[in-house]
């Protein structure tokens, strides 16, 4: 057996197959080694699957030894194996840094259980970014967004059910739109297959229901990214669910849905579809640049750490569809490496946020004056990766917002306006990051404040500084070498406007 | 004639599902819904879909009002806010111009039943012309469900698996809800007609769900619709004997186990094909034959959806009634 | 006329006596006064109907086994049928529901 | 007639926008729920009319004659999937209302909003 050939289908199988194992376990530990493990193991799948598709070559797999269209084809191209990276790390870091939180948030005999949802969460996640059939991306959606349901509704507080409950009609809303737009399309084409879509799209009857279907896609797929302004689910969804969940689902899940509505859209629609990509480019630039001045506002006025993280993703979503929107090369590759920075950001900032809230029981920020003085590592990292938000030179999110600044110079005056928007915004990135580092370092500690709500143990507080440390780490590492996750990300992006030539 | 048929069930579905938006009481709602769900297997068997119907009456007619029922009995029943007009009006407006926009597109679609269109043209005929050469069974749902497509079966396991361990988590533990309470819950115990009737007929429906069950490559019918049909005698039992005794007949352990072991036991035959040369799911290298190893393939995934559906859906039922009890 | 044209009217007929049976008790559940009579004429005419209209059926039907199919459809539709109605009585009477007799409605009045 | 050809697309139009109507504009969270599974059965039924074949049978080898113009069953087989997708997401969204009645006491959007501001 090669297990080469076999990739594509590990990386989704390995923890998907591991999750009833959780369940059959009685103890919660054993549940969290496995969910450690079949994490891992996806992680180390999708980097050797990165070193193969990295040159441009395309790892594909037909389930069933039926050959597409006829089955169910699963595709790795560097797109996808940035993606399965960006999942499987954020799952594996998220898990090792968590344990002391997990035990703080959750009771024992529901660990089990939440971490069977939690692979499946993960191997929903990474069965849409390997899949290269329409309906299949449908069903895994589905199970990462059941998952997701179920990990979030973890939450301790009360207020973390009517979030999932918003979560869930909107989420099933935007499923089922994308359900309409995949059956308009059968219905014009007779196929599933996305390779498959895209040569016979173009020889339909009658464009109008593609279009139909392109605006069903592009509604649904929005709804799930949490694009301003169908984010309403999200910052509740964020801020209530479990510090660990905050941390893994924050720096992947809403990137998934990003991924596969570009996916669509520049290999499908923009290539058949005469002028479609002037419709996707106007249709999606306004939104992003209002969504990333709204989100960076709504974040500054924050009184709470989780809830100004959550914001400012609304802000960050912006940035990536800005960059797509652009529907040029350039502009493509910045939406793709900030899939990554802003994966590496957002995901430290929650670590921070639930290391917070295991010294001082909550987020709110009247309860985290002073941290800077009690705990230096902690909020030194998030001087650091709150940097990387802003877009500091040397910080990984420099990278992308140097990326962006640069394709929408090839726009023209139009790119003017929005390199304003984008200092304007980084301007008020600074502000909301600033707020948390002078309440850390220039403000005592109030007195009669909350600490230490659970013992955490030594070998689970070296893990959490461990995985801090290393995620600080390569928000500059990935400022200072963005080499492998750059070229990954321009592989990626000529391969989608390849097709848009 | 059938025309005629079509379009009176049409008409009594807007009809119903205006009647289920606007009503005030719940318990309407409800009925109503159930109602919808066979109406629209109706439909859906006069579209020649067999097997969506029977998954359809036994599911959204069955289970699902089931589960709304057990849910409706912890809740006010009435309807009391009317909601923000502002909203009403937004969403009268989003709803009317997608509206528009749909029946817009409509006529440029192919014509309703046009065998020359797109989809019966590509893909599917070449389905048709090999599930018997491939497979060799006669019903070709079954065929691609198991088989071509398994894949997305698999991941449809997997969904009414997230369902099941996902209600658990939420809801907490059947046992650990019902130990806070007295046992005052008997069932039916005091109707005597419906018990024994009920239990008279549990026999008949498990008998039935296991003929759905290993019938499915030959008559509508499969893993899914046979699991929702065994679910239902199990909980049916439950209503009639009380859930204490339900609890005694099939513990919760023996439920995990179910849950848990009819996925692996599907990507176990996945994974079984992947060590045998093949790739994964490729039934063809478990057998001396291709198209044996296609049949054995597909019977034993039909038993891990069948095997993991009938735990869920009792799951989840007892889940829900552990709560409503308390 | 041979059997079959003679069955196929017989089964027409038998049909229409169902489907009048059922529209008279779609009538009886919407005209009468209260929960227990509307039940009576909704649960006694849906054992009426159905017997019509399956007999009917079986009269039309190709094959054996397709009339047996059918038969067996009736006999679980005249098993549980009442006993739906069972249920459903007994348990709007332990509710508190109770029926409204001929001289309660005199009172009424 | 065009109106012939269509109306099935037409019906689905109607049953979508009245469930998608039942999510947005209701504030009581189980008929949100309700809306949502309607919502998807109007998508179902514009997959399997959109498999229908004028004059064919239910695609089952042998049940007729074998010369038999078989409906397209792939829809079909999609619509399979989605139904027990349709149930599990209802499943777990009443348990998520269920706790939201045991955690507030009511099931009605606006008083839930007005307890938690209350906080």
């Amino acid at each position: 057996m090669n297990l080469i050939e076999h990739l594509p289908v590990l990386q989704v199988i390995l923890p998907l197959l591991s999750a009833p194992f959780c369940i059959l376990m009685r103890g919660h530990m054993l549940a969290w080694a496995i969910a450690v493990v079949a994490s891992g193991a996806a992680f180390a799948v999708s980097l050797s699957a990165a070193s193969i598709v990295a040159d441009g070559a395309t790892l594909t797999y037909a389930v069933g030894g039926w050959a597409a269209p006829y089955g169910i084809a699963l595709e790795v191209d560097a797109f996808s194996a940035l993606m399965t990276m960006i999942i499987s790390g954020a799952s594996l870091l998220a898990l090792i840094a968590g344990m002391a939180s997990i035990r703080q948030q959750l009771p024992e005999e529901k660990q089990s259980l939440f971490f069977a949802a939690w692979l499946l969460a993960m191997a929903g996640l990474l069965g849409i970014s390997v899949a290269a059939d329409a309906f299949n991306i449908f069903v895994f959606m589905e199970i990462s967004s059941l998952a997701s349901y179920v990990i979030i509704a973890a939450g301790p507080h009360r207020k973390a059910l009517g979030a999932v409950f918003k979560y869930l009609a909107m989420g099933t809303i935007g499923a089922t739109f994308y359900l309409i737009g995949v059956g308009l399309i059968y219905l014009m084409t007779g196929t599933l297959n996305l390779d498959d879509i895209a040569l016979r799209v173009a020889n339909v009857s009658d464009p109008h229901p593609v279009l139909l279907a392109a605006g069903f896609i592009t509604i649904g797929l929005a709804l799930k990214a949490a694009v301003f302004p169908l984010h309403v689910w999200m910052p509740a969804a964020y801020n209530y669910a479990p510090h660990v969940v905050s941390a893994f689902i924050a720096a992947c899940a809403t990137k998934v849905s990003l991924y596969v509505l570009f996916r669509f859209d520049f290999t499908v629609f923009q290539p058949n579809l005469s002028g479609h990509e002037f419709q996707f480019g106007h249709f999606m630039m306004p939104l992003a640049l209002i969504g990333i001045l709204f989100g960076a506002i709504v974040a500054a006025l924050a009184k709470d750490l989780k809830r100004l993280l959550a914001w400012s993703s609304v802000s960050q979503i912006g940035y990536i569809v800005l960059g797509a929107s652009m529907t040029s090369e350039a502009g493509m590759t910045s939406a793709i490496i900030h899939m990554f920075n802003h994966a590496l950001a957002k995901g430290g900032g929650f670590l921070i946020a639930m290391g917070a809230a295991l010294y001082y029981t909550t987020t709110r920020f009247s309860n985290l004056a002073g941290l800077g003085k009690e705990h230096p590592w902690l909020s030194g990292a998030f001087v650091v990766i709150g940097c990387s938000l802003i877009g500091v030179p040397g910080t990984a999110g420099f990278i992308s917002k140097w990326m962006l600044v640069n394709a929408a110079l090839e726009q023209g005056g139009l790119g003017i306006f929005i390199i304003a928007v984008v200092v304007f915004s980084s301007l008020l990135a600074v502000i909301y990051v600033w707020k948390v580092v002078e309440l850390f370092y220039f403000e005592p500690r109030p007195e009669g404040a909350s600490s230490n709500a659970v013992v955490v143990k030594t070998p689970e507080k070296l893990l959490f500084m461990m995985v801090v440390m290393l995620v600080a780490a390569a928000n500059v590492w990935f400022g200072i070498f963005p080499g492998e996750p750059l070229a990954l990300a321009s592989q990626a992006a000529s391969m989608l406007t390849g097709g848009a030539l | 004639m059938v025309e005629i048929l079509n379009i009176f069930i049409m008409l009594m579905l807007v009809i119903t599902a205006l009647a289920m938006v606007s009503s005030r009481h719940l318990f309407v709602t409800v009925m109503l819904s159930g109602i919808f769900s066979l109406l629209i297997a109706a439909s859906f068997l006069l579209l020649d879909a067999a097997d969506v119907a029977l998954t359809e009456a036994a599911v959204g007619a069955g289970i699902s009002t089931v589960l709304f029922l057990g849910a409706l009995a912890l809740m006010d029943v009435e309807e009391t806010t009317r909601g923000v007009r502002r909203i009403r009006m937004v969403s009268l407006i989003v709803v009317a111009v997608t509206t528009i926009f749909i029946v817009h597109a409509t006529f440029y679609m192919p014509a309703f039943g046009d065998i020359n269109a797109p989809i019966h043209q590509h893909v599917a005929p070449w389905y048709i012309q090999h599930v018997p050469i491939h497979m060799d069974i006669p019903n070709i749902v079954t065929g691609i469900l198991g088989s071509y497509r398994g894949y997305d079966t698999l991941g449809e396991v997997f969904v009414v698996f997230t369902a099941g361990i996902g209600v658990l988590s939420i809801l907490g533990d059947p046992i650990k809800n019902r130990q806070h309470r007295p046992a005052h819950n008997r069932g039916l115990r005091h109707y005597l007609i419906p018990r024994l009737v009920g239990r008279m007929l549990i026999p008949f429906i498990i008998l039935f769900g296991l003929y759905v069950q290993f019938h499915g490559e030959y008559s509508p019918g499969g893993g899914f619709q046979a699991g929702a049909l065994v679910a239902a005698a199990i909980i049916l039992y439950a209503l009639l004997e009380g859930e204490d005794k339900a609890l005694q007949v099939i513990p919760m352990r023996v439920l995990y186990i179910m849950m848990a072991s009819g996925a692996l036991l599907y990507g176990g035959v996945g994974v079984a094909a992947l060590l045998m040369g093949g790739n994964f799911l490729d039934y063809s290298v478990l057998a001396s034959t291709p198209v044996a190893g296609q049949q054995w393939g597909i019977l034993l995934i039909e038993m891990g959806v069948g095997l993991t559906v009938t735990g869920v859906l009792i799951t989840i039922f007892h889940a829900f009634a552990a709560r409503s009890n308390l | 006329m041979d059997v079959a044209t003679t069955l196929g009217w017989l089964a027409a007929i038998l049909m229409l006596i169902g489907a009048f049976f059922t529209f008279v008790g779609g009538l009886g559940a919407l005209r009468m006064p209260d929960f227990y009579t509307r039940m009576h004429a909704a649960s006694l005419t849906d054992s009426a109907g159905p017997i019509f209209i399956l007999i009917g059926l079986m009269l039309i039907s190709e094959t054996w086994l397709v009339a047996i199919k059918v038969f067996t459809i009736l006999v679980f539709l005249l098993i549980t049928g009442p006993t739906a109605s069972n249920a459903l009585a007994s348990a709007s009477l332990l509710a508190g529901n109770k029926p409204g007799l001929a001289n309660d409605q005199s009172e009424a009045e | 007639m065009l109106w012939v050809e269509l109306y099935h697309y037409w019906v689905f139009a109607i049953l979508l926008m009245i469930g998608l109507f039942g999510v947005i504009a209701k504030r009581n969270l189980v008929k949100k729920l309700v809306g949502l599974s309607l919502f998807q059965s109007a998508v179902f039924l514009f997959y399997i009319t959109m498999g229908k074949v004028d004059g064919g049978t239910a695609p089952i080898v042998g049940m007729t004659d074998s010369t038999d113009v078989f409906s397209n069953p792939l829809p079909q087989v999609l619509i399979l999937t989605a139904i027990v997708v349709g149930i599990s997401t209802t499943a777990l969204g009443l348990s998520i209302v269920v706790r939201i009645k045991e955690a507030y006491g009511s099931i009605e959007e606006d008083v839930i909003h007005e307890k938690d501001r209350a906080e």
